[in-house]
């Protein structure tokens, strides 16, 4: 039994060990990746920046954003499965769109 | 033909119940209710209640190996395929701006795993073998794919009664971290207020993210590459943008189908032989102190962070990094706020959050690794 | 012959008696469940009473029904697929809501 | 290299044609015929006619065990997963509250089922063994997953003909069921009117109803657990309102898929060896003959109510009871309506057509039972 | 070498015989297909007759049908999973509306 | 237990790394950037990348045969499941009328194969063994299915560089065709008008094809049997518009998963044993040309028509009987359109195109039938 504690608590240590070492190694090529890549493309739309010092307006202002937030989930969530513009279907699409405008012109041409 | 012995053959489903039968009956209308009436992980612990109500009914024969059950074990449990699949939904949805926002948050992601190597000693002293006890550990990871694939290959005799730990105890959470939290921490540390004025996090950093993750992880533990690699592909599909089409499936019926017959598999192991025994009993305790010592581990390292950092880290988002996405992170941001009404923690707590989610990935690929090559 | 037919008609008898026998019993389980549980739960959304003396409008009102519920039909149908209210997302709309309801929240009070 | 032989190769398709073949690829286009322009059950009869169709290419290979239709039939038939993956969809778009706000419809859900075991009798009058008699009764519980799985166990070697007449007479029932309607009711019995007043349902007995009745049924018809726990598995997602996901999946994407595999790999099965005998002209002969007895005895069963009743329940709602939902149900009211413009009884004949649905299942694991027993 | 090359070209000659014999098969088949079939059906929605002597306006009227063809295409792929009217669910749903036609008329009747 | 030994094992991962490993990983990351950021094929070169990284992390095991990989590549490739599943979802997503219009235009899809026969030769120059030639010509279908399912029954160890080189080039198309266009017609043939005045196609006509078409290649190349008869039936599920329930489920949650699994699994042969020596070069080369070839042969065959129907056929439309529908459809138009902006073949070209489509599964069919009688 003291045995098996014993290795136990080896298998703790190594193991706590490395998970800290992956961990730490993942720091610094996250900080290393966005570091690399940042600046070249900056029209993302990653999170602004929130200070903490904000006032009383944040709180208030948050309910109302809730709602709105709600809402456009709402929405957002409504079509969850409209068709994607990946190349199966894009290649289709864009086929069919030009027959429908070959059609189209013909018939508006008249 | 023996047309006299078919009476008794039409009674024998009654003749055949055994009382071990009706208390593992029990405990599946338990899980169902916990599922439907106290919504308790329901998409989970619905199909597995379901899943162990089928197994008890006598002679039914779903769960023998030519079964509808069984043949679900086969194909997504023992391959471990479910598990992964839905590991590939949940990368999918996961956003990992704000941990790359802020990547020191990784390391409380690393904190919060301590639960895992807690657990597996309390199990090697409560005379646990080690594959068994490396697998309640694992119950640890708050992550339900990631216990059910660690657990499917070192004990799955073990698997119903870690998945329903794991799963069960997810919604319980609420409950059980908020006093840790305070009970470990100050008032003044519980009103640091964090600045969050991250880079912004360009569209390339995100999607070479998951790719420069699956290959670092997966050169350094490759017990992981399944899990995380399933997890990063997911998210490359989303993030990538140019692929929907298999993003929405990923994230629709692929998670579905997966969670669906992933549960009934599961609950269909949950037979009184395998299931009704002090073992159960002593895991499910187990898994309870695993989640409390996540959070105990994660609100120290938090502590520490403070110290360090001469109070600029708040402590509570320490007990985001457990994984447990994005519960954990919620709830340390919303104690936070609790204290003082204008502290917004929330983007820290989710880093560490997302870090937990990756930190028990690779603890799970650790745990793998370390303890296949001491069996 | 004669014993093939002489044991499917037993196949029958017993058959038969054993369907009804299991009928019988769901009627009493049906009986008892709906006893015991109907009025703890009175919001429901069960069939309303229809009474086969309704007079003539009966029938003029369900012709202008079936128009309505078509039009709700079609209404339901054409999102089948919204994201649904299940722990998996449910958890992970709740994180993102959030977030976007801090971002607002600081967009908001600016 | 044998360069010469390229020749006759080449015509091999041809060469290796049949009669047999020609035949069945007339089988096969008078299915799609059906499906297409006469809409007789598409969604099952299209893929059947298609799979008839391939299976009669000589040399394409598709049924071969590597063949994809080969490896569809292990993967889906001989493991019953398709027809059980259907049941979950289907249980997920039945509503049961008809039914349980008049429990007593339940009994003609019982009566409804005699035509299984009459046409069984008739076909071991006909000469079939007990096994294939039995697969041909079933087609009597005029449910489609149910025949299959039935017949999946007891005579797979038959499976294609007991399917196609399944799936075909269904959609026949408007014209079978009618004449026998006015044949086997007086005026007086059919202008009976049935007051429509039953308690609300609430949900919480929605929810237990799949739960308790998974549990009775399986526990006293062992051999019906398969197919009742998974239409029971469907109608929990859905009432219990908690997974709505998995409730769309089952109604969706599984049922969806699991239909267009099921319906090639039967119709896969269609080849002349198999198919072109005298016993499938028998067998579509008896499956008709079955779906007449159940209509008898759901009308007479409803007669007799209507006796002892006092002329409180109209007989023709007896004819729902044969399962064939909503079809069936909608017959009886409409046969009671064109009698009286007045007289609605489509609740009463909806929940003995639920009701029937049951009795199909249930009579479909009886049949099992005693038939395993006996061969 | 040689040999191969000789096999090689052998494959090239027979091969491409056989798909342009299976070519020309095809189009007698079509040919055949369209003449028996065409004139029973008239109500369909094939592409109709675009001359290649329409004047300018054809390619600015095209222009104009592109930008309809996309929106056009937006809006059907919105709802791309609507429950289709097939025997599984229109059944079902027959059965639905049925029940919903009852108890509004019930309810309209009061 | 052996402790000691547990240093060299957690480095195990980097200690197995080869430099073939490093250059695959390479590999794999060109085609994720190709896929993600020039767009080429997303929903195939991502997966495909993806699983060759995955292949080529030392010890991860997922391409072992036990492995989530391996599991995907047993149960959809060598099975051929997963190309045909394809097959059935873009036949639901085809409009055969602009060929059914003009059925003369199918000439063009036979001349658009040669690509097919003239690498093969090619290949038998260059050293290969008649299988791989035939596997290598056969990117020459411009059709991935196509490609796949050929090369999995003639030389499935090749099968990697074939699905890259196939996927690749397909979207190089509009960089390849137009200089060949330009080169090989003169701008008299640009100029030639062509008259669309079809007549209307009928419902009843579409339905009829996908049948007839599936029958007649059928009986006289049983060899495509699988690749046409998949492509028909997903075109019958939709023309027929009474099942639109499995068109909608073939075009998106079968074709979907089929093609994500079907990405990483082939991406998962892509290890440096099998896939880095000069063979791969060698058919990547082998594939541009057949690229080219076909386009070339298309265009001879095109001016043939233009001479022969006295300059009322522009010889463009050849280019678009390539098949790699539809961007060959629409170059030779926007060729023609360049040169005239009066011209519109887009017509014309599409029914070349649809033709190209199955003139690639006829070779392909054609292809096997010859081959695996000579080896
Ligand atoms: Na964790
Ligand atoms: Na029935
Ligand atoms: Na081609």
């Amino acid at each position: 039994m003291t045995a098996n504690l014993l290795l136990a608590l080896q298998i703790t240590l190594i193991g706590m060990g490395l998970v800290f070492g992956a961990i730490i190694l993942l720091w610094g090529m996250m900080t290393l990746l966005t570091k690399l890549t940042a600046d070249k493309d900056s029209a993302s739309d990653s999170p602004k920046p929130v200070s903490a010092s904000e006032t009383e307006t944040l709180a208030r202002a948050a309910a109302v954003a809730v709602a709105l937030a709600m809402a456009e989930q709402q929405l957002s969530s409504a079509h969850p499965l409209k068709d994607p513009p990946t190349a199966i279907v894009s290649a289709w699409q864009l086929g069919m769109r030009t027959r429908q405008m070959a059609q189209k012109g013909y018939r508006l041409s008249r | 033909m023996d047309f006299q012995s078919l009476i008794p053959e039409l009674a024998k489903g009654l003749l055949h119940f055994t009382w071990g039968n009706g208390v593992m009956i029990l405990a599946a209308l338990a899980l169902i209710y916990l599922a439907v009436f106290k919504e308790i992980e329901p998409v989970l612990l619905l199909p597995i209640g379901f899943g162990c109500l089928l197994a008890n009914i006598p002679l039914a024969g779903m769960t023998a190996a030519e079964g509808m059950l069984g043949v679900l074990y086969e194909a997504g449990i023992k391959t471990e395929l479910f598990p992964l699949l839905i590991f590939i939904g949940v990368g999918a949805m996961i956003d990992f701006s704000p941990l790359l926002a802020q990547p020191r948050m990784a390391l409380l992601g690393a904190a919060g795993q301590f639960g895992i190597f807690g657990t597996l000693m309390l199990a090697i002293a409560l005379g646990f073998p080690l594959n068994q006890a490396a697998s309640i550990g694992v119950i640890g990871a708050i992550d339900g794919p990631t216990s059910i694939f660690v657990a499917t290959k070192l004990a799955p005799e073990l698997l119903a009664p870690i998945a329903v730990a794991a799963y069960s105890y997810m919604s319980l959470i609420p409950i059980i971290q908020p006093p840790l939290m305070r009970l470990l921490t100050t008032k003044r540390e519980r009103l640091v207020q964090m600045e969050y004025a991250p880079k912004p996090i360009s569209k390339r950093t995100l999607i070479l993210f998951p790719i420069v993750l699956t290959l670092t992880v997966g050169l350094l533990v490759p017990e992981a590459t399944p899990l995380i690699s399933m997890l990063m592909l997911g998210n490359l599909l989303k993030v990538s943008g140019v692929v929907e089409r298999l993003s929405k499936a990923a994230q629709n019926e692929i998670i579905n189908i997966a969670t669906l017959f992933l549960g009934l598999a599961i609950g269909a192991t949950m037979t009184a032989k395998d299931f009704l025994n002090f073992d159960t009993g002593k895991i499910m305790l187990l898994g309870l102190i695993a989640f409390a010592l996540d959070t105990v581990a994660g609100l120290l390292f938090g502590k520490l962070m403070c110290v360090l950092s001469g109070y600029k880290v708040n402590p509570l988002i320490g007990a985001a990094g457990i994984s447990a996405f994005p519960m954990a992170g919620r709830l340390a941001a919303k104690t936070a706020n609790d204290e003082n009404p204008h502290n917004f923690i929330l983007m820290h707590a989710m880093g560490a959050n997302t870090a937990g989610q990756l930190g028990s990935v690779i603890a799970g690929g650790v745990l793998l690794a370390i303890v296949s090559k001491l069996i």
